[in-house]
């Protein structure tokens, strides 16, 4: 049906002799528009725009967001100046019964429209892979094996997921886990983010990191604090009942600050550190030789007492 | 709901086939709900002890209330014997044991009058209502969960609710939503529309289209009943240690889910066959409404992506009760599985909660244009576009769960490959806008709306596809308005824009138009205030499903609130609309009201049994508006031979078994 | 039908639906365990003190949930114990918690919990002794932790030996336990402070059990801090 | 309907649209199968998916711990085997009662109906008596995850053919020689005959697929 119609002559080209040529008028309606709009976004709106500049990652975030944001405004622009355009001029007028014209279709139209299309998006995605790379993997967690990575030792913090509070280890500083994140400024940091139990979500808003804690599972991501300040640390996985809870507040400090933190956090925290399990990547909680041990001595078994069923050959 | 829109059945005049014929039992001893109800409750109790029985030789699972055998298998059975108390496995019965199976049309369960919508009835009108109401009915009993979330939400600090009441409400309105109102618009218009838009007198296979509804009464109500067993708190999406830590409830989750793919998997069944092989003679592919398109690109993503989910919710339970470890990484399982399997289904899913959306809209703009849909090749193409890309997405919901990190830059490109089909939906609405004649009515405007909606849905998903961008976005607020705009803001107004415009045929009742301007406007402005500032909270760091937030965001989720108290009451406004449309004012529409070329609208409202008298022979496509000489869209009464010299053999050639 | 007979039935259905949500509202929604107020009679901010008792059962059978650990209060009005986890305390005040572990061990996922925090001085008694810190996975020694994440209150429960015959009926009377006393000071401002247990209490369970620990009247609930 | 097949030019409306939905019903015999292969592929896709993944991550080295006693290579051969003669046999009668020769096809019908019953038979109590936990292992889980749902479906597959052998019974085995003499009997042959080649196209199906998870679950893991 439609292929006759396509071959007819595109009723839709401007400036039919007889009407006002629709198109020019549409067209001069959206380009102010959209130049506004994309002036506001760039220069007005763009440097506020979340999640800030606190690190690599987040200035980077906030680049990608800029520039969508500047590619979608006129296309929305377009289409609302379309839709508004067409409801004013073509409404039906009182006492017109008459249908409209006939018509099916202008392959040009089509074929412009669906290049147009390809080429944003294509665009979009080498943008955004180009992004990806060179922001080291924007702050999104990467897993075991990262692809993209800094040069140079960043600071390995370990993030512990478990319902409902994330705990930080520094292996760099003896392994110390405490429950305050606290950052250098200047240095790429290195997030491995697990979990004990469920699957929580590690979301350092202002810096732009975000990585899930999957049990078993060691995911890097990796960020570069630029400016000294406070930062929020949400939950952004469902995790149960107090998910909403699950939120506590870092910093970022000089290195110097840093090392002091550190080096004081280390000795408080001697004692404890002696009785965590060793530094790992991932931990299994419910291998615990000792209590396994213990408790097989004392007969409990199956749902009572074991972490693994007994028929199970690896149990201890 | 009273509605008995259908005149009485006449009996086929030659009656019954002699050996078919059943001595008529009193009413109560009938297959119907009450029976299904009972069935229901036996099962239960033989399944809640039968598992209680199995548990006690199973070592390995805690004999406790803390056992999740005897609720699952009381669920399952309770489903078996609900569907057994419908009369389903009454003709398989009869066929295995060599009795003759009724003639479907005669069947009893065809009777006349109210009773029949709460029998498993074979016709797929009566299907078709029975949806209608159903959805409705779901849609709001799963809003006013969001009315509740909104409410404790008022406050970042008092609670209205215990934080554990307020997971179970997020989880609840989140998975009745998108299990049930996966079927919103393939239900109720899909059933009962397509036959008729492609000319057929019945669908290809009644039974399972019958039991496709059934099986969303049971769904809804396990999902449910949820509620006395504590809730999940897990939200919709279910994931893995967490739904495998989490009490009985999560046994709800994932058999009502489950059962819900099942049920969507043999819906989208029927309405394929139905539209490859029961279209009248002249009912090309190129003659097809835009409508049927999409029944027939969502059926394929639920028939081919829902099989997924039942086996991802079959995992959940096998962990659960008979403690296989496939979720469990200290076993040899891995979390990232059921994320896999689920948004393996979950992508396609909000496609197949998108596409009738697109649908509707472009089978209604054409009407009230008064002009022919623009690019009608292009609109197929879009759709077929999205249902198979759709299956190629699934990893863009894990970008910052550490799977597969080189795989990023390829899910990033379809993703945003997806935008360019989805565009053609707005470029041939655009095209069909060109010089039109726009009325503006209220299934007009509900389009416009669903249009204006989607395209910052739309858009806020480029946002998303965008890796460094997703990073902040993902599991916040922003992701929550994004789907709240293509899916609230694409289906739910689309399907609006349906009921509108598909009532009057449906039931031969008209809708009151007042109401219904009133209607749109509310929900249009009320949707907008609402969600529209949740792309800002979700920037400014809120995250999905929290219950205590940033104090300094109150005055922002306080608007929420408020707006969206004001979307329930459009909502309401709505269903007093509709109740008092259809019980009470009664107002009879018969004709063609939208002067539409659409076949369903060219007979009786509404239809009258078996569709048409005679099967219509198709002669041109739906939407010639404005196309002088354009030949009637079908010829309902067409001379002798035409519809035999449509199928390849004449009845007496024997087809090859 | 007629019209008065569709009218009628419509008033049912109404009212049917009305009912059904206002139950479901009222009995699902809304319950909830009942509160322990332990502000009558204290001036707030005055460094006031209050006793609060409580116990930790290896079950609850005054529940629907008989197996699952759960904690009870003792009313300070009729001394009795109450299934529930939700109790008031005045602001600016120190509060003398008690609490009685009857339940068995269960090693912490995360041993740094055996670390006691937030508390006067950093330490617990157990059973009169002065403790800061306990190595959960060297013996069968802790059963959950008390924590109260916005007061850094971190205090892991001790519990009786592995071999101990557990009480069985709750709430406990009589049984091997072990007596846990800390005190620590209640914020100046108002304000509901959530506890909870960073164990997901349940042993056998690869993942932990998520129902007592997810449940308020069991393992989890709320301080609320009346200024 | 009792016109004769004799006066195939000058149909009535009524045996028009007989004809023509007897055709669409054997038309959506054949589609449905195939729909239906689709689906199960797709619900079978789900475990060889978790079968590879969980293969591939074998995490904490439990996929297949070295301990573990994997199933009885003789009874899941056995099974298999079972399915692929019962779907061997009644595909080579399938020929016969093309050829005309119903009982032929009633027969060997029947003992595919047994093989097909006792392989599930045979798996309900492999089921019963594994040598390993459900959750032992990454394999286990897939294992015990999988045949449970396999073994429904092949039971769902024998009761349709248990239907279609009941069905067969009251047609007379001259209809599946010539053309019988009215529309109703040639619409019932007709739609047995569909109905019985979308089985057999269901059932092979079937067989193979017990054949990939015998590979995968027996042989290769």
């Amino acid at each position: 049906m439609s292929a006759a119609a396509d071959a007819a002559p595109p009723p839709a080209a401007p400036a039919a002799p007889a009407g006002p040529n629709h198109g020019l008028r549409i067209f001069l309606l959206w380009l102010p528009l959209a130049v506004i709009a994309d002036l506001v976004i760039w220069i007005v709106w763009g440097p506020h725009l979340p999640p800030g500049t606190m690190s690599s990652s987040a200035a980077n975030q906030q680049f990608d967001i800029k520039v969508m944001a500047v590619l979608a405004a006129p296309v929305m622009i377009f289409v609302l100046t379309y839709f508004g355009y067409a409801l004013i001029v073509w409404r039906q007028r009182d006492g017109d019964t008459e249908d409209g014209p006939a018509l099916h279709g202008n392959s040009r139209v089509q074929a412009s429209w669906i290049t147009i299309t390809s080429v944003i998006v294509l665009f979009l995605a080498v943008f955004g892979t180009v992004e990806l790379k060179i922001a080291n993997g924007a702050g999104a967690g990467e897993g075991p094996s990262p692809i993209w990575k800094p040069g140079g030792a960043p600071l390995q913090v370990q993030v512990i997921g478990q319902q409902w509070k994330f705990t930080y280890r520094y292996p760099q500083f003896g392994g110390f886990e405490t429950t305050q994140l606290v950052l250098p400024e200047g240095q790429w940091v290195a997030f491995h983010v697990t979990s004990l139990d469920v699957i929580h979500s590690f979301w350092a808003y202002q810096l732009g990191v975000k990585a899930d804690a999957n049990p078993g599972v060691d995911n890097v991501a990796y960020t570069k604090p630029e400016h000294t300040g406070g930062f929020v640390v949400r939950c952004s996985e469902l995790c149960g009942l107090w998910h909403g809870a699950m939120f506590d507040y870092g910093r970022v400090v000089s290195m110097s600050a840093f090392r002091t933190w550190a080096a004081s956090t280390r000795v408080q925290l001697a004692a404890v550190t002696r009785i965590l399990p060793p530094y790992a990547t991932t931990y299994d909680p419910t291998v615990v030789p000792q209590i396994n041990k213990a408790m097989a001595k004392a007969g409990i078994g199956g749902a009572n007492g074991y972490y693994y069923p007994p028929q199970d050959p690896v149990q201890p | 709901m009273a509605i008995d829109i259908q005149p009485e059945k006449v009996k086929g005049p030659g009656g019954r086939e002699p050996g078919a014929s059943r001595p008529a039992r009193p009413w109560w001893l009938r297959p119907a709900i009450h029976t299904a109800v009972a069935g229901a409750v036996i099962g239960y109790v033989v399944g809640h002890w039968l598992g209680n029985f199995l548990g006690s030789n199973y070592q390995q699972l805690p004999l406790s209330d803390s056992s999740d055998l005897p609720i699952v298998l009381g669920y399952l059975l309770a489903v078996v014997g609900w569907i057994a108390g419908l009369g389903v496995f009454n003709d398989p019965l009869r066929q295995m044991t060599g009795r003759p199976v009724p003639v479907e049309e005669e069947d009893a369960s065809a009777a006349a009058g109210l009773a029949r919508y709460f029998r498993y009835s074979l016709d797929h009108k009566v299907v078709g209502i029975q949806y209608l109401v159903g959805m409705i009915i779901y849609f709001c009993t799963a809003g006013l969960f969001a009315m509740a979330i909104r409410a404790e939400l008022l406050s970042p600090a008092y609670h209205i609710f215990s934080s554990s009441t307020y997971v179970e409400l997020v989880g609840e309105h989140g998975t009745m939503m998108m299990m049930l109102m996966s079927s919103l618009v393939v239900g109720p218009f899909g059933n009962y529309l397509v036959p008729i838009m492609i000319g057929s007198k019945r669908v290809a296979f009644p039974r399972i289209e019958a039991l496709s509804f059934w099986l969303t009464p049971a769904a809804f109500l396990i999902l449910f009943s949820s509620l006395m067993l504590g809730g999940f708190p897990f939200g919709w999406t279910g994931y893995a240690p967490l739904s495998i830590q989490a009490t009985q409830g999560a046994d709800s989750y994932a058999v009502a889910f489950g059962l819900m793919g099942i049920s969507i998997i043999l819906a989208g069944f029927n309405i394929i066959v139905t539209v490859i092989c029961y279209r009248a003679p002249g009912m090309r592919w190129s003659r097809l409404p835009m409508f049927v398109w999409s029944m027939l690109a969502t059926s394929v993503l639920m028939v081919l992506a829902a099989p997924v989910l039942v086996g991802g919710m079959y995992m959940i339970i096998t962990d659960r009760t008979v403690q296989t470890a496939f979720f469990a990484d200290q076993l040899g399982g891995s979390s990232y599985l059921y994320q896999n399997l689920f948004w393996f289904f979950g992508h396609p899913e909000v496609y197949i909660l998108a596409l009738p959306g697109f649908g509707i809209v472009s089978e209604i703009i054409p009407v009230f244009c008064r002009k022919p849909l623009f690019g009608y090749k292009t609109a197929a193409a879009g759709m077929i576009g999205v249902t198979v890309l759709s299956f190629f997405v699934w990893q863009h919901h894990l970008f910052d769960s550490g799977l597969n990190p080189d795989m990023r830059p390829l899910f990033m490109l379809t993703t945003e490959l997806i935008s360019i089909p989805t565009g053609l939906i707005y470029l041939v609405a655009m095209g069909t806008f060109w010089k039109a004649k726009i009325r503006f009515t209220v299934p007009m405007l509900f389009a416009l709306g669903m249009y204006f909606n989607f395209l910052i849905g739309g858009i806020s998903g480029v946002f998303l596809s965008d890796v460094p961008a997703d990073t902040t976005e993902h599991g916040s607020f922003f992701v929550m308005a994004h789907f709240h705009y293509t899916i609230m803001g694409g289906l739910i107004f689309a399907f609006m824009a349906g009921v509108y415009y598909w009532l009057p045929k449906m039931m031969g009742i008209k809708l009151n138009q007042t109401i219904g301007k009133i209607h749109f406007w509310t929900m249009f402005i009320f949707f907008n205030s609402t969600f529209l500032p949740l792309f800002a909270v979700g920037l400014a760091g809120q995250p999905r499903r929290v219950f205590e937030y940033a104090s300094n965001l109150q005055t922002i989720n306080d608007w929420v609130s408020i707006s969206a108290f004001c979307l329930g009451g459009s909502i309401l406004i709505f269903v007093i609309n509709f109740v008092w449309s259809t019980v009470i004012a009664r107002e009879r529409e018969e004709g063609n009201p939208w002067q539409s070329r659409g076949l369903e609208w060219q007979v009786a409202s509404p239809p009258p049994p078996g569709n048409f008298a005679r099967i219509p022979v198709v002669l041109s496509g739906p939407y010639e508006y404005g196309t002088p000489g354009a030949p009637p869209v079908a010829d309902l009464n067409p001379p002798a031979g035409v519809v035999a010299a449509a199928f390849t053999g004449a009845p007496t050639a024997a087809a090859e078994a | 039908m007629s019209l008065p007979v569709r009218i009628a039935t419509l008033l049912v259905a109404f009212l049917a639906v009305v009912g059904g949500a206002v139950f479901i509202l009222i009995h699902y929604l809304l319950g909830g365990p009942p509160v322990e107020n332990f502000t009558a009679g204290v001036r707030p901010d005055t460094g006031a003190q209050v006793s609060v008792v409580m116990q930790e059962d290896p079950q609850n059978t005054v529940s629907t949930r008989p197996d699952w650990v759960s904690y009870f209060i003792k009313s300070p009005t009729t001394g009795a114990w109450v299934h529930t986890t939700l109790f008031t305390v005045p602001a600016g005040s120190r509060v003398n918690m008690t609490i009685l572990g009857y339940d068995g061990c269960t090693p912490l996922r995360n041993p740094y919990w055996g670390r006691v925090t937030g508390t006067i001085g950093n330490v617990i008694r157990v059973n009169g002794k002065p403790t800061s810190l306990i190595n959960s996975w060297s013996g069968c020694n802790v059963g959950h932790t008390f924590s109260i994440p916005a007061l850094n209150v971190n205090v892991p429960m001790a519990s009786p030996g592995l071999t101990a015959t557990l009480c069985g009926t709750s709430p406990c009377t009589s049984g091997p336990h072990k007596v846990v006393t800390f005190s620590f000071m209640t914020p100046r401002h108002s304000g509901d402070y959530i506890w909870q247990c960073r164990v997901p209490c349940g042993g056998g369970f690869l993942d932990g059990f998520g129902g007592p620990m997810q449940t308020i009247g069991f393992m989890t609930g709320s301080m609320q801090v009346v200024a | 309907m009792t016109q004769t097949s004799a006066e195939p030019a000058g149909l009535s409306p009524e045996a028009e649209e007989a004809g023509f939905y007897h055709e669409a019903a054997l038309n959506a015999t054949w589609t449905g199968a195939r729909l239906a292969m689709g689906a199960l592929s797709f619900g079978f896709g789900a475990f060889v998916f978790a079968y590879f993944y969980l293969r591939s991550l074998n995490s904490h080295g439990r996929w297949y711990p070295s301990t573990l006693t994997g199933p009885h290579l003789w009874a899941g051969t056995l099974i298999m085997g079972l399915i692929v003669v019962s779907a061997a046999v009644q595909t080579a009668v399938l020929q016969r009662i093309k050829a005309g020769h119903k009982t032929a096809w009633q027969r060997g019908a029947l003992v595919a109906l047994v093989l097909g019953l006792a392989a599930v038979g045979l798996q309900i109590w492999e089921l019963l008596n594994l040598p390993f936990f459900p959750g032992a292992a990454g394999f286990a889980s897939v294992f015990t995850g999988f045949y449970p749902v396999y073994l429904v479906i092949a039971l769902m597959a024998m009761i349709w053919l248990e239907m279609l052998i009941m069905r067969c019974r009251p047609i007379a085995e001259i209809s599946f020689v010539e053309q019988p003499p009215t529309f109703v009997e040639a619409f019932a042959v007709q739609r047995f005959q569909a109905a019985l080649s979308a089985f057999t196209v269901v059932w092979n199906y079937l067989a193979a697929t017990a054949v990939v998870a015998w590979v995968l679950f027996y042989l290769v893991h």
